[in-house]
């Protein structure tokens, strides 16, 4: 099954208490993830801790699906980091801030693993 | 009438400040005075003739310059920054900041042309044939005024913030413009063919025309009625009320 | 063992400082009053060890002396003709007084972290100013609390304790209980869960629901729909009433403001509220400013240069202007040929584009630790910590400046002593 | 290092110099009474010679002067020009930034600007902005107007306590004097509200303006602090407060000055001289004042000239802030201090065709010119509020012609010919009395006229060479030449080095700041501790041991040690 959503990054408690250690599993474990509501896990048919694809026009990322029922229904949100920024809108719409909210996302179930940090920079290289 | 041609003489990739490039800069001027004008690249100090190759034919004041830029010019900004006179047609696209500041005299682009174009025109003419980005005849960070006279027109579509901080002049897109065209609009009269977003906020004077659909309206604009512009029937907002404005906001 | 008390944090822009640290051989054993983020900094992670290089980003890094890689740093910078320093917003400002030097020196761009959180706070105070105060200020008075677009539970832990919501002050001698908090959001944060009202707003709507708030306070509300950014008119027009019948309101935003549509429109908005709210009783608005010393990069570049962030000294005099001199703005036009990363990450913080042409140019990255930026560079110089194993400035994110404590004694140079000598080996590949 | 200025035309008025041909001998950064014969020789060849110009009300660093930075890119973007191999990059022009601020200054003449307010929880920043200022010497005045622990000390009448928390609060700041800007109003806007005058009683703490000014004065005293209370006066920017200005300053009668100077001095007059009861009304009452400072030797006052333009208003004066950024609808940042005081910043310009801005230029000069004793009206703009300081030269050449004056009230609105007295004053300040308003008035106002504001022997070796002949010159006729003089100094020597030539920066040496280490018996700094502990356990945002600015923040300091109790000598 397939979600349309409308993702958002931002900061949580776990993704800034890795921050400076940014090649443990903690940090991966705080930001490899997305957040949608159980009615959209519902949706996509899998349970929380499954892998999802999330994908916009800027690119793809597999990411661990996490419950937050404060999300509505529709809202994925992604902890800032490099996962989450491999999907952003890079656009700076002219004052020098990249679309880190309000991104149009395609989600789905995936088998496909979720690069670590560096395997997820090395593709830029 | 003196006609000077340039055309960069290879790819560039960081920008170049073409402050110079301007017919006030050029007009009288020879092939190797031109072509001794300083032209900044990146932390360069580099000059017109280093980038471009300069052909000269005739000679003339400002009034009586055109300048023709041929070739790619998608990284060259600045290009008629402060022009009083004369002519700029440029062939293809253009970097940020174009004819900003201009008082007077025409610039014609075939292509597209970046963000800032226009910004805090004063006078003279702009004709964008292609697409502008953001700011499309806006002001500086923290001015309270952006374009103040003359004229821009952009055959396609622009981005957010087109004239942003007007004092006057008019801008027309015929295309689409992004979020909030006319924003804090004090005096200038913008018009739009196509579509947009969220126009007109915190505007106190001047008219904004949408000939196509408003995306979002903010809520500070009191619906006066339909009212015939040129013929065609729209509905007529005053607003920013916030702000006390008298601005006009037509909406087909 | 050595007891330090009234200790500053270098985590998140509260800048705690009532921090008690127990240090034992030079090593930090135990901490009180920290919260989980600031803990996990101060305690300390895995550390880079020494300098390394590689020439190619696909393969290992080498250990090189801290000569070798300066002069490599200072080769990159000096050959630049569009270099990009960025980050700084983990130093302190006497770092960042140096790099600011060297940018001037070599014609470089510098820019700060809160080009990707708070810059575009600085650009509406460009249009409107900014109505604030010490957040002392707020503890003592205020009684109406709002957050909007920020979740401190998460990003900042102990603001709402020390400062804004449970705190007790001179005539808020209840704390929680004599302040009413709202918290508006796009998702019922657990910030949200905590507030007395949480208004909940479309993503991307916060621009025309500030609007609809002035529109009713400025007694428009006649031209306000029945819903604005999917927020009832009656609970816009109950809104308003509440932010009016404030002694003493408040308003903290953070990047559900600075990151949406509309970006540094939705705050310029938010601080013409404000003003107008002023009117009718007293307000003030806040950023929630990130990392602990980001607003001191502000303040510094501002005093400096003029300008608080973004600056281009390409041409020798500064010239500033997000969106085209911002740091996304030169990586995603491919205009940056050489980058110095220091104090932040852009490798983890930048959309994956601007990344990519990171990794195609020469970085320089001077960070404690490894990092995404670390993966993407070609000279790594390690440092020690500032605040931790370093003392100097800081500024508090309502602008409250403080000298942040050594804890322990550096194993590795500063970050001013590197940069210093960038600076003199910069000096003499030119000749002087 | 020597150095002797041979053939200056010295004006020097604390040692009765009128323009006389006298050499002048430096020494190792000071004024001797001669060198040898290897000292460096400057020809001054008949030019006008002055002491370094000293600034005694500028706001040139700190958190409100930032505030006006990254609110003001438009004005940062102004004046702009690059690095040399000398300087750093300098920019804007009513809020500069740290290196145009001492270059600038510099290139007028001027070697030593205090620092108008800084609030003691933000004076850290204040010196670091400092520490950046190059050349000129420099220091700050510490707020205290609407701090709690005055408030809590003026109600208790313990002036003892009082003196011993501005001795605390000078140290904790490094503060140079007391400073006192719409006192009470500062606490009131904490809850958007404001005092009218100096009898409201403030709420709670239960003292008025009237009692905060008086006992501040009387610390002061009592603390033998160099300058004196330095007053902003309520009301300040209301039509008719000209009442509530010559109020306060008739409470500088119940204090004994400590020593040979004014016991209040009421700063940038400009805006407290005004008549009317509203904006249609409203007209200058500058001869008011000047009238009450002629009869009286106990006050003195700065101008706080106004300069047609751009401005950017900052002060600690938050309420009027808010009200001026209303009536202008410009943009107004603000910034509560918590327990201490507020500010706000708000952008303006200057138009000479607005009547009640033509009014206001004419009352600033009308203060300077009806004031008969130039060591009680200094030079100021009260930069950048009535606008930058690099705008000295004008006002100069306006008070030494009235015919550069009858031109300019020509281009002005003219209602300045029904409002204001200034078209009729045909007095002309002549070269001794512009030294005065600027040099040995401003360091005599501060207490610093020992080494500061003339060129005897003992003084700082700070000197100002300007491009004029005073024997050569008809100021009245030649105002132009007057203007471009004083606007660049031929040479400006700081501490006996050359650091501006013809205009141009030369050396960029670090200047000292000056502060004030008041000492009260330890008894009663005990005592009033027990209150401060108190108020940092319950009230501030930060700890008491991170409140103090650090020597770190003070890396040249020119430390002045006074004290309620006699200094042991040895």
């Amino acid at each position: 099954m397939t979600l349309n959503a409308i993702l958002i990054t931002g900061r949580t408690i776990n993704q800034g208490a890795t921050i400076e250690n940014k090649t443990s599993p903690d940090y991966q474990e705080a930001t490899a993830l997305c957040e949608l509501n159980s009615k959209d896990i519902g949706i996509l048919g899998i349970k929380p801790g499954n892998q999802i694809s999330v994908k916009t026009d800027h690119g793809e990322v597999v990411v661990k699906i996490k419950e937050n029922n404060g999300n509505p229904d529709g809202m994925a949100f992604i902890p800032m980091g490099p996962w989450a920024n491999a999907v952003v809108d890079p656009d700076t719409k002219g004052c020098g801030m990249p679309g880190f909210k309000g991104i149009k996302a395609e989600i789905k179930p995936t088998d496909n693993k979720i690069l670590s940090m560096k395997e997820l920079i090395a593709r830029y290289k | 009438m003196q006609t000077v041609t340039i055309r960069p003489m290879k790819e560039i990739k960081i920008s170049v400040e073409g402050e110079n490039i301007s017919p006030d800069k050029f007009g009288g001027k020879t092939e190797k005075e031109i072509q001794s004008l300083v032209a900044w690249m990146g932390n360069q100090k580099t000059t017109i003739g280093d980038l471009f190759s300069v052909k000269v034919e005739g000679s003339g004041p400002a009034a009586d310059t055109k300048i023709v830029l041929e070739g790619d010019f998608s990284r060259v900004k600045r290009i008629g920054e402060g022009m009083t006179a004369g002519l700029i047609l440029i062939n293809g696209n253009v970097d940020m900041h174009l004819g900003a500041k201009m008082s007077g005299g025409k610039i014609s682009v075939k292509g597209n042309v970046d963000s800032w174009a226009g910004r805090e025109m004063k006078g003279g003419e702009l004709i964008i044939e292609g697409n502008a980005a953001y700011y499309l005849g806006a002001g500086y960070r923290g001015e309270s005024c952006g374009m103040r006279g003359g004229k821009i027109t952009v055959m396609g579509n622009a981005l957010d913030f087109v004239g942003e901080h007007m004092c006057g002049g008019e801008i027309i897109v015929n295309g689409n413009t992004g979020i909030l065209p006319g924003l804090s609009n004090n005096g200038g009269k913008i018009v739009i063919g196509g579509n947009t977003s969220r126009p007109g906020s915190e505007m106190s004077k001047g008219t904004i025309i949408v000939n196509g659909k408003v995306e979002e309206m903010i809520p500070v604009f009191k619906l006066e009625g339909d009212e015939a512009v040129d013929a065609v029937t729209y509905k007529k907002y005053t607003g920013d009320v916030v702000v006390g404005g008298k601005g006009i906001l037509y909406v087909k | 063992m050595t007891v330090i008390t009234d200790a500053l944090c270098p985590f998140c822009g509260c800048v705690c400082d009532d921090l008690t640290i127990v240090v034992e051989n030079n090593k930090i054993t135990d901490i009180k009053n920290a919260c989980k983020l600031g803990a996990a900094k101060i305690m300390g992670h895995h550390r880079i060890e020494a300098p390394m290089m590689r020439a190619d980003k696909k393969s290992d890094f080498k250990e090189v002396s801290y000569e070798e890689a300066i002069n490599e740093a200072a080769q990159i910078l000096f050959k630049s003709k569009r270099p990009l320093m960025f980050g700084w917003a983990s130093a302190l400002c006497e770092v960042h007084k140096k790099g600011i030097l060297l940018a001037e020196e070599v014609g470089a761009i510098i820019d700060n972290t809160a080009t990707v959180c708070h810059a575009p706070s600085t650009l509406a105070v460009h249009e409107k100013g900014l109505p604030t105060a010490t957040l002392g200020q707020i503890k003592n008075r205020s009684d109406v609390v709002v957050f909007w677009g920020s979740n401190p539970v998460h990003a900042h832990p102990r603001h709402m304790g020390r400062y804004s919501v449970f705190a007790k002050g001179f005539f808020q001698e209840k704390g929680r209980k004599g302040r009413k908090v709202i918290v508006v959001d796009v998702r019922k944060t657990e910030t949200a869960g905590m507030a007395d009202e949480f208004v909940q707003v479309q993503q991307g709507s916060d621009y025309l629901v500030i609007s609809a708030l002035r529109a009713i306070l400025s007694g428009h509300a006649d031209v306000v729909p029945e819903s604005v950014g999917g927020i009832s008119k009656e609970q816009l027009v109950k809104l308003v009433d509440t932010l009016k019948a404030a002694k003493f309101g408040s308003i903290f935003f953070g990047m559900g403001l600075t990151q949406s549509i509309s970006r540094y429109k939705n705050i310029d908005n938010a601080i013409s509220l404000i003003t107008e709210l002023n009117a009718f009783t007293k307000y003030v608005i806040s950023p929630m400013r990130g990392h602990y010393n980001v607003t001191g990069f502000g303040q510094v570049c501002s005093w400096e240069t003029g300008f608080a962030t973004a600056v281009d000294f390409a041409r020798g005099a500064p010239y500033y202007n997000p969106g085209e001199t911002a740091a996304n703005d030169v990586l995603l036009r491919k205009e940056t040929d050489a980058a110095m990363i220091i104090a932040g990450d852009a490798g983890a913080h930048f959309p994956a584009d601007s990344v990519r042409h990171l990794a195609r140019i020469p970085v320089v990255q001077i960070d404690p630790y490894w990092n995404a930026t670390t993966e993407v560079s070609n000279v790594v110089i390690p440092v020690a910590i500032c605040g931790v194993e370093v003392e100097g400035t800081a500024y508090r994110m309502d602008g409250v400046s403080l000298r942040m404590r050594k804890m322990i004694e550096p194993t590795l140079p500063t970050d001013v002593e590197v940069l210093e000598r960038i600076t003199e080996r910069v000096r003499e590949l030119r000749g002087e | 290092m020597e150095l002797l200025i041979k053939n200056g035309a010295v004006f020097d008025p604390k040692n009765g110099i009128k323009g006389d041909k006298t050499d002048i001998s430096i020494k190792d950064g000071k004024i001797v009474s001669n060198v040898s014969s290897k000292a460096t020789v400057i020809d001054a060849g008949g030019r006008l010679v002055m002491a370094g110009g000293v600034d005694a009300h500028s706001h040139i660093a700190g958190a409100k002067v930032n505030v006006g930075r990254m609110m003001r890119p438009e004005d940062t973007r102004s004046g702009i020009s690059p690095r040399t191999k000398i300087t750093r990059p300098c920019t804007g022009y009513t809020v500069p930034n740290v290196y145009a601020m001492g270059y600038r200054y510099a290139q007028m003449g001027y070697t030593t600007v205090f620092e108008a307010a800084q609030a003691i929880m933000k004076a850290r920043h204040t010196h670091e902005e400092l520490e950046e200022i190059p050349i000129i010497d420099k220091g700050a005045l510490t707020l205290f107007g609407s701090n709690w622990p005055t408030m809590d000390f003026v109600r208790e009448k313990n002036m003892d306590k009082l003196a011993a928390y501005v001795a605390w609060g000078l140290l904790a700041s490094r503060g140079f004097g007391v400073k006192c800007v719409n006192p009470g109003g500062g606490e009131m806007w904490g809850f958007g509200k404001n005092v009218t005058g100096i009898d409201d009683v403030v709420p709670v703490f239960d003292v008025t303006p009237k009692e905060i000014i008086v006992s501040l004065m009387k610390v002061n005293e009592m603390l033998g602090l160099p300058h004196s209370v330095h007053l902003h006066c309520n009301n300040l920017g209301n039509p008719g407060n000209y009442k509530t200005t010559l109020a306060s300053m008739e409470l500088a009668n119940q204090v004994k000055a400590s020593k040979d100077r004014q016991v209040m001095h009421v700063t940038h007059l400009l805006f407290n001289s005004w008549g009317g009861t509203n904006w249609g009304d409203f007209e200058s009452k500058a001869d008011e004042v000047a009238n009450y400072l002629n009869n009286h030797d106990n006050v003195t006052g700065d101008m706080g000239q106004m300069i047609f333009g751009s401005a950017t208003t900052m002060t600690a004066d938050g309420p009027k802030q808010y009200a001026n950024a209303k009536l202008l609808h410009a943009k107004w940042s603000n910034g509560d201090v918590e327990l201490e005081d507020a500010s706000g910043v708000v952008p303006i310009y200057y138009v000479k065709q607005i009547s009640v801005h033509a009014i206001m230029w004419a009352i600033g000069l009308e203060l300077a010119l009806l004031t008969k004793d130039p060591y009680k009206m200094l030079l100021t703009t009260d930069h950048p509020n009535g606008g930058p300081f690099v705008n000295y030269s004008e006002v100069i050449a306006l008070l030494m012609s009235n015919k550069k004056r009858q031109e300019e009230i020509k281009t002005v609105h003219e209602a300045v010919h029904a409002k204001n007295k200034l078209p009729g004053l045909d007095r002309e300040l002549d070269f001794s009395e512009i030294a005065i308003m600027t040099r040995a008035g401003t360091a005599k106002v501060l207490g610093l006229l020992d080494t500061k504001g003339h060129l005897g022997v003992g003084a700082d070796a700070d000197i100002s060479i300007y491009d004029i002949k005073p024997d050569q010159i008809d100021p009245s006729v030649e105002h132009a030449k007057i203007k471009s003089a004083f606007s660049n100094a031929a040479y400006t020597i700081k501490g006996g080095q050359v650091v501006v030539k013809d205009g141009q920066i030369t050396a960029t040496p670090l200047g000292r700041t000056y502060w004030v280490d008041a000492k009260v018996p330890e008894e009663h700094h005990t005592e009033m501790m027990k209150d401060i502990v108190k108020k940092f356990k319950n009230y501030y945002s930060i700890q008491l041991a991170n409140y103090m600015v650090q020597d770190e923040y003070v890396t040249h300091p020119q430390v002045i040690k006074t004290g309620a109790i006699p200094v042991e000598v040895n």
